[in-house]
């Protein structure tokens, strides 16, 4: 091979020596061409079905102490209603008092129904192949087709919102990140993975509608919260708790800014 | 850092100076920096003051949306040029080879339980997240602007490096509530490693000028 | 439903078009965990696929095959409701068949 | 997702490999895992795994088109199409230059069954990819560089 090697890398360099005469920006289209490309040879199956599928078992299979299934848990449109509830969560719950997403209200379920303790409903929440990550995959692959439509009805839904507001503008740690720094200007993008704008509704469509998504970097599927709690990690903030209120506040408010999105999730990311 | 935590009510700035312009209300930052107080609760003291607490430019820049009023945004400029420190050698045109080096990591400082780096692990500038440098790197971020070639433009001259440097340790003395990160004014970088990435983007026989 | 597999087969003349879809964690056994160990190697070694019992196509894979692989082929002489059977082997034993029905 | 039901695990823990080898009219396992050629994943070039495979002097061909990205964004998933249009095809491998086995993957292509693959890779680095391809015993290949590139906020 060697000799057929050393012939290769003359070509390549022959390739990459007429591409430098090419204008910076036609070599920039061209890498974000490329990378369009590989996106859609990937289009051709997404491993999060594997998820899907192992999920709808879950949720199916009796499990916790009271050996029961979850097909009478109530994501918000009813018990066991699953068609578009993804596409209207987060909300207010009259039962717990609270505003939660589809990871909590699912520990909720977990809990209140099978019976489950905390650390059992979220056991390994952030491993490849967790319960949850299946869960939430099935949960929100039922709501494809469905428009985000996030409520603000509830005063505490209203609150939740503009405190996720308040978050996604604030700035602190020795990068002085915060979620604007990145998310806060159109056609922007990070090394050539394009950023979503979630101040234009648009892009913010774009991007919520894809979530929770299979992550090829991670060979996993992604929930909103594994996602914005790696974004804070990158942030180089302390690591919010699971399940908690900044969490779920900033997921509200980037769904809101996504209202009218019709659902696509799950999706295919990097 | 010096440290606000706003819950308290240290208010960085009278909230009238908000009135009629994109900035969040008094109410609503305490009840977000209170529901931080909880969801962060795992956080000890000092992730609190380095990481959580903000300093009055991170106050003002987080409460005007990044987007100061003109008088606010003098404040922060004038602050920003005061905190200026520079390498004890007083050379600010480092070595560029090591400049490349820090232009590329985007690795340290991370924490938490999922994904933490090791203390040791290597801190960076993380330059191509955001822009173009050498042309040969296709991988490059447009947050910022293109910087490919900015020796042929900008050129060597003592002004032209001290600037540079500057913009480096605190971008904020340009641009006030820039999102590029205060790298020397908030020690992620020192002096010297700062003066290693003006050589990458400014010495002629660095990638970047080719 | 440890590692479940998704199977489309589709007839479209004579031929069918298979798409298999395997969960499987690939590990090439050079990946270090969080804590710096290396994760042992474990990924799929021998795939088969029948059509009715007949071999329509059959693979060795190494660990450079990725995470939750993908597989995508087209054989001839198969009609909807043929049974196409997807069966594999990995380094540690561990064996898995899933059947569907072409469309 | 109603047809998903419809496609059955049929082995286990509990069940053996013979047992459901023997039930699909394959080999029993010894013989499977005979089957896979160690010597080939082990090869470090193209002539020794040719070499292992049975053949010699493998020769560059046009009639074999291989189908991948110019820059993959993540090394980890790599989507790769081959399709072989030389006349007795009966196998085609994925071969990674700078992975730390040379050989991905080898696929048997039985009379009936179309010459072509898609399938997805690990890259270890930017590097040249080739297909070879078995036809009427003889080895023939083609090339493609694929970039791997550095990607997401940490770099």
């Amino acid at each position: 091979m060697s000799k057929a090697c050393r012939h290769l890398v003359r070509w390549a360099c022959v390739a990459f020596t007429s591409g430098l005469m090419v204008s910076a920006a036609a070599q920039d289209d061209h890498a974000v061409r490329e990378i369009q490309r590989y996106r859609q040879m990937l289009q051709e199956a997404n491993p999060a079905e594997l998820s899907e599928l192992r999920g709808e078992d879950l949720w199916r299979s009796l499990r916790g102490r009271n050996h029961v299934s979850l097909e009478r848990c109530d994501l918000g449109l009813g018990p066991g209603r699953l068609e578009g509830a993804y596409s209207r969560l987060p909300r207010y719950f009259a039962d717990t008092g609270k505003v939660q997403d589809a990871e909590s209200r699912l520990v909720t379920c977990m809990m209140t129904i099978q019976g489950m303790t905390l650390e059992e409903a979220t056991r390994d929440w952030h491993s490849p192949n967790s319960d949850m990550e299946a869960l939430v995959t099935y949960v929100a692959g039922l709501s494809k087709g469905y428009a985000i439509d996030v409520p603000l009805s509830h005063p505490e839904e209203a609150r939740m919102v503009a405190a996720g507001e308040e978050l996604f503008f604030r700035r602190s740690g020795p990068l002085d990140f915060g979620c604007s720094s990145c998310h806060s200007m159109p056609g922007r993008r990070i090394r050539l993975q394009e950023l979503p704008n979630f101040l234009d509704s648009g892009s913010a469509r774009g991007a919520m509608t894809q979530w929770p998504a299979y992550r090829v970097s991670q060979g996993a599927v992604w929930t909103m919260e594994r996602r914005l709690i790696d974004c804070i990690r990158q942030m180089r903030w302390p690591q919010p708790e699971y399940l908690s209120d900044v969490v779920i506040a900033l997921e509200m408010y980037l769904q809101r800014q996504a209202n009218g999105g019709v659902m696509q999730a799950p999706g295919m990311k990097r | 850092m010096r440290v606000i935590l706003r819950v308290l009510g240290c208010l960085a700035a009278p909230s009238l100076a908000c009135a009629g312009l994109a900035c969040a209300d008094d109410d609503v930052i305490q009840r977000s920096e209170l529901m931080l107080r909880r969801s962060f609760s795992s956080a000890t003291p000092e992730q609190w003051s380095t990481r959580l607490g903000q300093d009055s430019t991170q106050a003002l820049c987080s409460q005007y949306r990044n987007r100061p009023q003109q008088q606010v945004g003098a404040q922060i400029a004038a602050d920003a040029r005061s905190s200026m420190r520079y390498p004890e050698s007083g050379q600010l045109l480092g070595d560029w080879r090591q400049g490349a080096r820090l232009a590329s990591i985007g690795a340290g400082g991370q924490i938490g339980t999922i994904e933490p780096d090791r203390p040791d692990t290597p801190r960076g500038g993380n330059c191509y997240a955001c822009h173009a440098l050498a042309a040969t790197e296709v991988a490059a971020g447009t947050l910022g602007p293109s910087l490919t070639h900015y020796g042929r433009r900008q050129g060597t001259s003592s002004e032209s490096v001290r600037s540079v440097y500057q913009r480096i340790y605190n971008a904020q003395a340009f641009t006030p509530c820039s999102v590029m990160p205060r790298f020397g004014h908030n020690g992620w970088l020192t002096p010297n490693e700062i003066a290693d990435i003006v050589a990458y983007l400014l010495d002629p026989a660095s990638p970047v000028n080719k | 439903m440890a590692n479940p597999m998704r199977i489309r087969a589709r007839a479209d003349g004579d031929i069918v078009q298979v798409r298999v879809l395997i969960s499987h964690v690939m590990e090439t056994g050079l990946r270090k965990d969080a804590q710096g160990e290396l994760v042992p190697a474990h990924y799929i070694q021998l795939i088969d696929v029948t059509y009715d019992g007949r071999i329509v196509l059959s693979a060795e894979w190494g660990p450079a095959v990725s995470r939750n692989p993908y597989l995508a082929f087209k054989f001839r002489g198969g009609a909807p409701g043929g049974k196409v059977r997807v069966t594999w082997t990995d380094n540690l034993g561990e064996t898995q068949s899933y059947e569907a029905s072409v469309e | 997702m109603p047809h998903s039901r419809r496609q059955f695990l049929t082995s286990g823990s509990s069940i053996t490999l013979l047992t459901l080898m023997a039930a699909s009219g394959l080999l029993g396992p010894e013989a499977a895992a005979a089957q896979w050629n160690k010597g080939a994943f082990e090869s470090k070039n193209m002539e020794d795994l040719v070499r292992t495979l049975g053949g010699t002097a493998p020769q560059r061909s046009d009639d074999i088109v291989f189908v991948g990205p110019e820059i993959a964004e993540n090394g980890a998933v790599v989507p790769v199409e081959v399709a072989s249009r030389l006349p007795g095809t009966d196998s085609i491998a994925l071969l990674i230059e700078k992975n730390p086995n040379l050989l991905a993957a080898n696929f048997a292509i039985p009379a009936g069954t179309l010459p072509e693959i898609q399938t997805r890779v690990k890259m270890a680095e930017t590097c040249n990819v080739y297909a070879l391809v078995r036809a009427q015993g003889k080895f023939y290949y083609t090339a493609k560089e694929i970039k791997v590139t550095v990607g997401g906020c940490g770099g």
